[in-house]
């Protein structure tokens, strides 16, 4: 059990000061999460009275685009230099790698999010200070990274990597984004709590079973 | 060459004659419905492609399940029969419905949670092929379709629940009972027995295409292994 | 320590190992020659189990593959075409990023850089590294847990006359440590003098086996000529 | 002058041939499009009202993001296997491989586009079929694809080649495509062509200087 | 045919090339060879025109690079680390496509293609070939025009025994017809077999140069050393 953890860590470790060495991913995923809301600006000409009911549409595009982002780059670093079959030679189990995976993935896409969501509530006046808000934010980000990484494994061996992430990627955790936009709607316009609880009861569901699932077949992703 | 099943022959008969039976009862059993008129009849082939569909993408997650614990190439071929007729059965719901939606809701297309999850599912199958496509090696091929299909059908739910939670005109029928939703309509017994034969008719017409394109994808794999040979020995 | 019988591998139409028989005692030095395109790197990655084979039975170290993969692989140690290792980290923080997944103290990885001639450059990043420098790192890597078993494809390659040798002192010195060595190459010379044994894989099988003693440099590409063409086909 | 553009058809015959043997970029541009499509229909609840206005700006995201998938998967090519190194050392223009490398871009875009109109005009009822919009979709997608171009190779050389493309690509490009989404909301929304006509004229200004100075920098992008 | 003078590389605040010279005559075959990391892959792709110099004077086929460029590649046959052809293309489209390029014939393509050895696998996608196929296809990529000058860096890497003396062959009868090479290597007996001339890469210049004749294949190894510890400093 302590070698588990200590492996997890070991990877974890790992991509964080690769990531330090470059900070590469970050500041790529930063810097297109902000052009996505301006895009959204300029293609949709949003005024403050539109974003209201749009804000969590918004935003959860933007997570999910910068999300893609990263889960694309962690992959393609372990792919570079043949390093995936590195790990898959090391003797540990493979939710090891999984798990480690995950969690840096994780770190990453909630850092991004730690940034953009202050920045987009000073440009548009939106409440996003809320632990509601926040625990979607966190539900959401935990349910897309899960799916994410297990295809994003999938992905960096297959021909056509550079593009069928987000492909894949975006029909299959639609349950989940929705789910999470229509909770953060809830948290953001204010509405009272029984009228979407529905929703951030779905999302933790989706969150359960696609974590299970990848886990499970994780295995089946890695071997050859 | 693998011999063509007797069973195989008969229900090729049976399907045929249950379509054509389904589209007599549609066309001269079935009453006319008094608000919408003539084009309700696509009501029946509808939903019935609509049922074929799902049944496919959910036939596919159970073979990806059985590929994954018995790795027989089988099991693969069965995965890809189902999702390639699905995505075919799907569409032609989801143009059928479209073709019913301009009288009904006057326009071929309205962004309503029931058609864009509907749209967004086929988007996930024709992610499954693109996924096929990029992978050389069958075995590793199998399996990440495999996986694919399985994730696939955890999603699909949602398309039946996104109707139970947002407000739309998409109507609801199974479940929820007679006239839930806006323009959903009352059926007498007669169109009851119409709907469901067809229904009857295209899960036999599914079962019997499956059968055919599982058939097929064996014997590419047979000529596939006799290229085999004939290369190896001319090395 | 290596089992292998009946070893089949395809790629889809191709197939590249067929009925391949394999065995290396506890200390051999195997070297495995053969063609371009013959499987010697398929059959490399098979054992490593990183590649599953199409059906056939694999043991190595007396763990069945590919069931009981965890255990193999903690007694590997493998150098391949790619050279594994992380161009975002230095030198340093490669090795002892792979010591803690071996469960490796730390003065060891000191030991290897030294071994490898890159304590100089240790702190500089991967990725601005010659490729020798790089394949120099990669076999650092693949002893970094003093493995049992070294399964090496092509290690010379990249490396100048200096790195070369210290490879083959290391490779010696762990014969002489009674560790098992299987080592694809082209350089037959090389080859001869390294390995205690000179397998040659081609058109899916073994086609021929020499041991020490049995190959005198002179005639080792008359042996390795009468191998491919089925000469001295003994299997 | 023969041997000039012989070599520019050399190129496009082979990005051709390799995609016809694949079809992965196109299909997966379409795919791409399409789930963009439906993903501001969701973040953005779009009924037929408010498509009306937004049409331009959503069908020019659409086109941009589709249109990065396509440009970075035809540079990726060239990468694989050193190929770009190979079409350097041929004794032929820099300006050779970038045309060929632009025109084989466009043709994929305008594929895509074929496509992706009709379906949208059907599903949401645009009157996309007039010639005017033709022309400016052809002529966004021309400045869009000769930036795209230049930046992708550039992108290509540069060790996060995975992510930067649109980091870069999307606020350059913004003159094009504002003007471009102004001028097609013109054409859709079928205002008097005067108010709109000066929009026109600034996406064949920024055409022209796009090209022209893509053109001449193109050297310089692939040397090392 | 080759004059190099006061040749400059810096990577940042790595020089990698410092007041390097070097010349070669048309017709001689020149074997650089020299430690991991000394610079000759980024020598040649100066040579080249695939990197810019920093500074210094290099001029091939009596043009100027960097400025004239375009002149100087007609005339240049490149082997890189990398194959440089297509993986989503045929070897025989590969060939044809550069035919183009160079304005080659087609006659020619079948000419290279046998001289390979790929004439049976011209058909097949190049990204399935081996790593050793895919190098062959590099070479013939590379004579497919008769360059006046071959640049190859470390072509024998990944050939088997077969293509390893195919491509002797070829070099052998490229340089009878009075075409350079320049030809990188670690191994240096096949560079001593093939070559006319020796030059030793190390610390940013040619620290040895030896002609045919001067160098027995005895003293090779020391002739190596000597020149690596810079007592055969001559520059
Ligand atoms: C997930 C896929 C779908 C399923 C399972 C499905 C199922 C059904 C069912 C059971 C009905 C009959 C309801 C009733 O009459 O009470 C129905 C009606 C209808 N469906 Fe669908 N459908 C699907 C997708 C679509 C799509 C994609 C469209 C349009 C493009 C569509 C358009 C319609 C229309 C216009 C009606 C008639 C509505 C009315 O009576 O006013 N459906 N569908
Ligand atoms: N993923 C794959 N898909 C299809 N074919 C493959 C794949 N990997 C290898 N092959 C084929 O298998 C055969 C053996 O390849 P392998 O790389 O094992 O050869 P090798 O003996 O290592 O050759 P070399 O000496 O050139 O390295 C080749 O014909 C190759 O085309
Ligand atoms: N793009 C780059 N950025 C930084 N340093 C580089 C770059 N390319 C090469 N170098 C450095 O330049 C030096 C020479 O590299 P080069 O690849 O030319 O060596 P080489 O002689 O070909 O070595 P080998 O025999 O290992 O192939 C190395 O120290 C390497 O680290
Ligand atoms: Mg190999
Ligand atoms: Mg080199």
């Amino acid at each position: 059990m302590k070698s588990y953890l200590g492996a997890i860590r070991a990877i974890i470790w790992k991509d964080l000061t690769a990531e330090w060495r470059t900070r590469e991913s970050l500041t790529s995923m930063l810097v297109f999460a902000l052009l996505v809301v301006l895009i959204f600006n300029f293609a949709l000409e949003l005024d403050i009275q539109a974003q209201e009911s749009l804000s969590a549409g918004v935003l959860w595009t933007t997570f999910v685009f910068a999300g893609t982002i990263g889960l694309n780059r962690s992959m393609a670093l372990e792919k570079d230099r043949g390093c995936l079959d590195g790990l898959l030679l090391a003797p540990v189990d493979r939710s090891v790698i999984y798990f480690g995976k995950v969690i840096g993935n994780l770190i990453f896409m909630l850092l991004v999010e730690i940034i953009v969501l202050p920045v987009y509530s000073f440009l548009y006046g939106v409440p996003v200070f809320q632990p509601g808000f926040f625990l979607v934010v966190l539900l959401g980000s935990i349910g897309y990274v899960a799916v994410g990484t297990l295809l994003a494994t999938m992905v960096v061996q297959v021909r056509t990597r550079d593009i069928l992430l987000p492909i894949l990627l975006f029909p299959l955790t639609l349950p989940v984004i929705i789910a999470a936009v229509k909770a953060s709607q809830g948290f953001l316009q204010m509405i009272p709590f029984d009228e979407f609880s529905s929703w951030l009861n779905i999302l933790i569901v989706y969150d359960l079973i696609f974590t299970a699932v990848a886990f499970m077949v994780f295995d089946y992703v890695v071997e050859e | 060459m693998i011999k063509k099943p007797r069973l195989l022959s008969v229900l090729d008969v049976l399907s045929g004659m249950m379509i054509l039976a389904a589209a007599g009862l549609v066309f001269f059993y079935a009453p006319v419905e008094q608000m919408m008129g003539l084009v309700q009849k696509v009501f029946y082939f509808h939903v019935a492609t609509a049922w074929v569909g799902m049944l496919g993408f959910i036939v596919a997650a159970v073979a990806g399940i059985f590929y994954l614990a018995k790795r027989t190439e089988q099991w693969d071929i069965t995965g890809f029969a189902a999702v390639e007729i699905s995505l075919i059965f799907f569409l032609t719901a989801i143009i059928l419905g479209s073709i019913w939606a301009k009288p009904a809701w006057n326009t071929w297309w309205t962004w309503e949670p029931r058609l864009t999850t509907a749209a967004i599912v086929e988007l996930i199958y024709a992610a499954y092929l693109l996924l096929r496509q990029g992978v050389d090696d069958p075995e590793r091929r199998a399996r990440f379709s495999a996986i694919y299909a399985i994730f696939g059908s955890i999603s699909i739910p949602l398309t039946f629940v996104s109707i139970r939670f947002l407000r739309t005109i998409h109507p609801v029928v199974i479940g929820t009972a007679e006239t839930a939703g806006k323009g959903g309509f009352n059926m007498d017994s007669p169109m009851k027995l119409t709907f469901f034969f067809s229904l009857a008719a295209f899960t036999v017409f599914f079962v019997d295409l499956l059968w055919h394109r599982i058939r097929l994808g064996k014997l590419q794999a047979e000529v596939e292994k006799l290229r085999i040979d004939t290369y190896s020995n001319g090395m | 320590m290596i089992i292998v019988k009946k070893l089949v591998k395809r790629f889809g139409p191709i197939t590249v190992l067929r009925d391949l028989d394999f065995e290396v005692s506890p200390g051999e030095f195997v070297a495995l020659l053969g063609p371009n395109g013959a499987g010697k790197t398929t059959f490399l990655r098979i054992l490593a189990s990183l590649t599953k084979p199409t059906s056939g039975l694999v043991q190595v170290a007396s763990f069945r593959l590919p069931e009981q993969a965890v255990s193999v692989r903690a007694q590997l140690g493998v150098v391949s075409h790619l050279p594994l290792i992380y161009g975002d980290l230095n030198a340093e923080e490669n090795l002892s990023f792979y010591a803690r997944l071996y469960g490796v103290k730390q003065p060891r990885i000191r030991e290897v850089l030294d071994l490898i001639g890159l304590t100089d450059r240790k702190g500089d990043l991967v990725r601005t590294f010659s490729r020798g420098m790089q394949q120099r790192l990669a076999i650092g890597r693949a002893i970094l847990h003093s493995p049992r078993i070294l399964l090496l494809d092509e290690p010379h390659t990249g490396l100048d006359q200096e790195a070369g040798e210290i490879l083959d002192e290391v490779l010696r010195e762990i014969a002489l440590q009674g560790r098992t060595v299987v080592m694809t190459s082209h350089d037959l010379v090389r080859a001869a003098e390294l390995a205690t044994r000179l397998d040659i894989l081609s058109r899916g099988r073994i086609r021929a086996s020499a041991s020490e003693g049995e190959f005198g440099s002179t005639d080792l590409v008359d042996f390795y000529r009468a191998a491919l063409q089925g000469k001295g086909e003994a299997a």
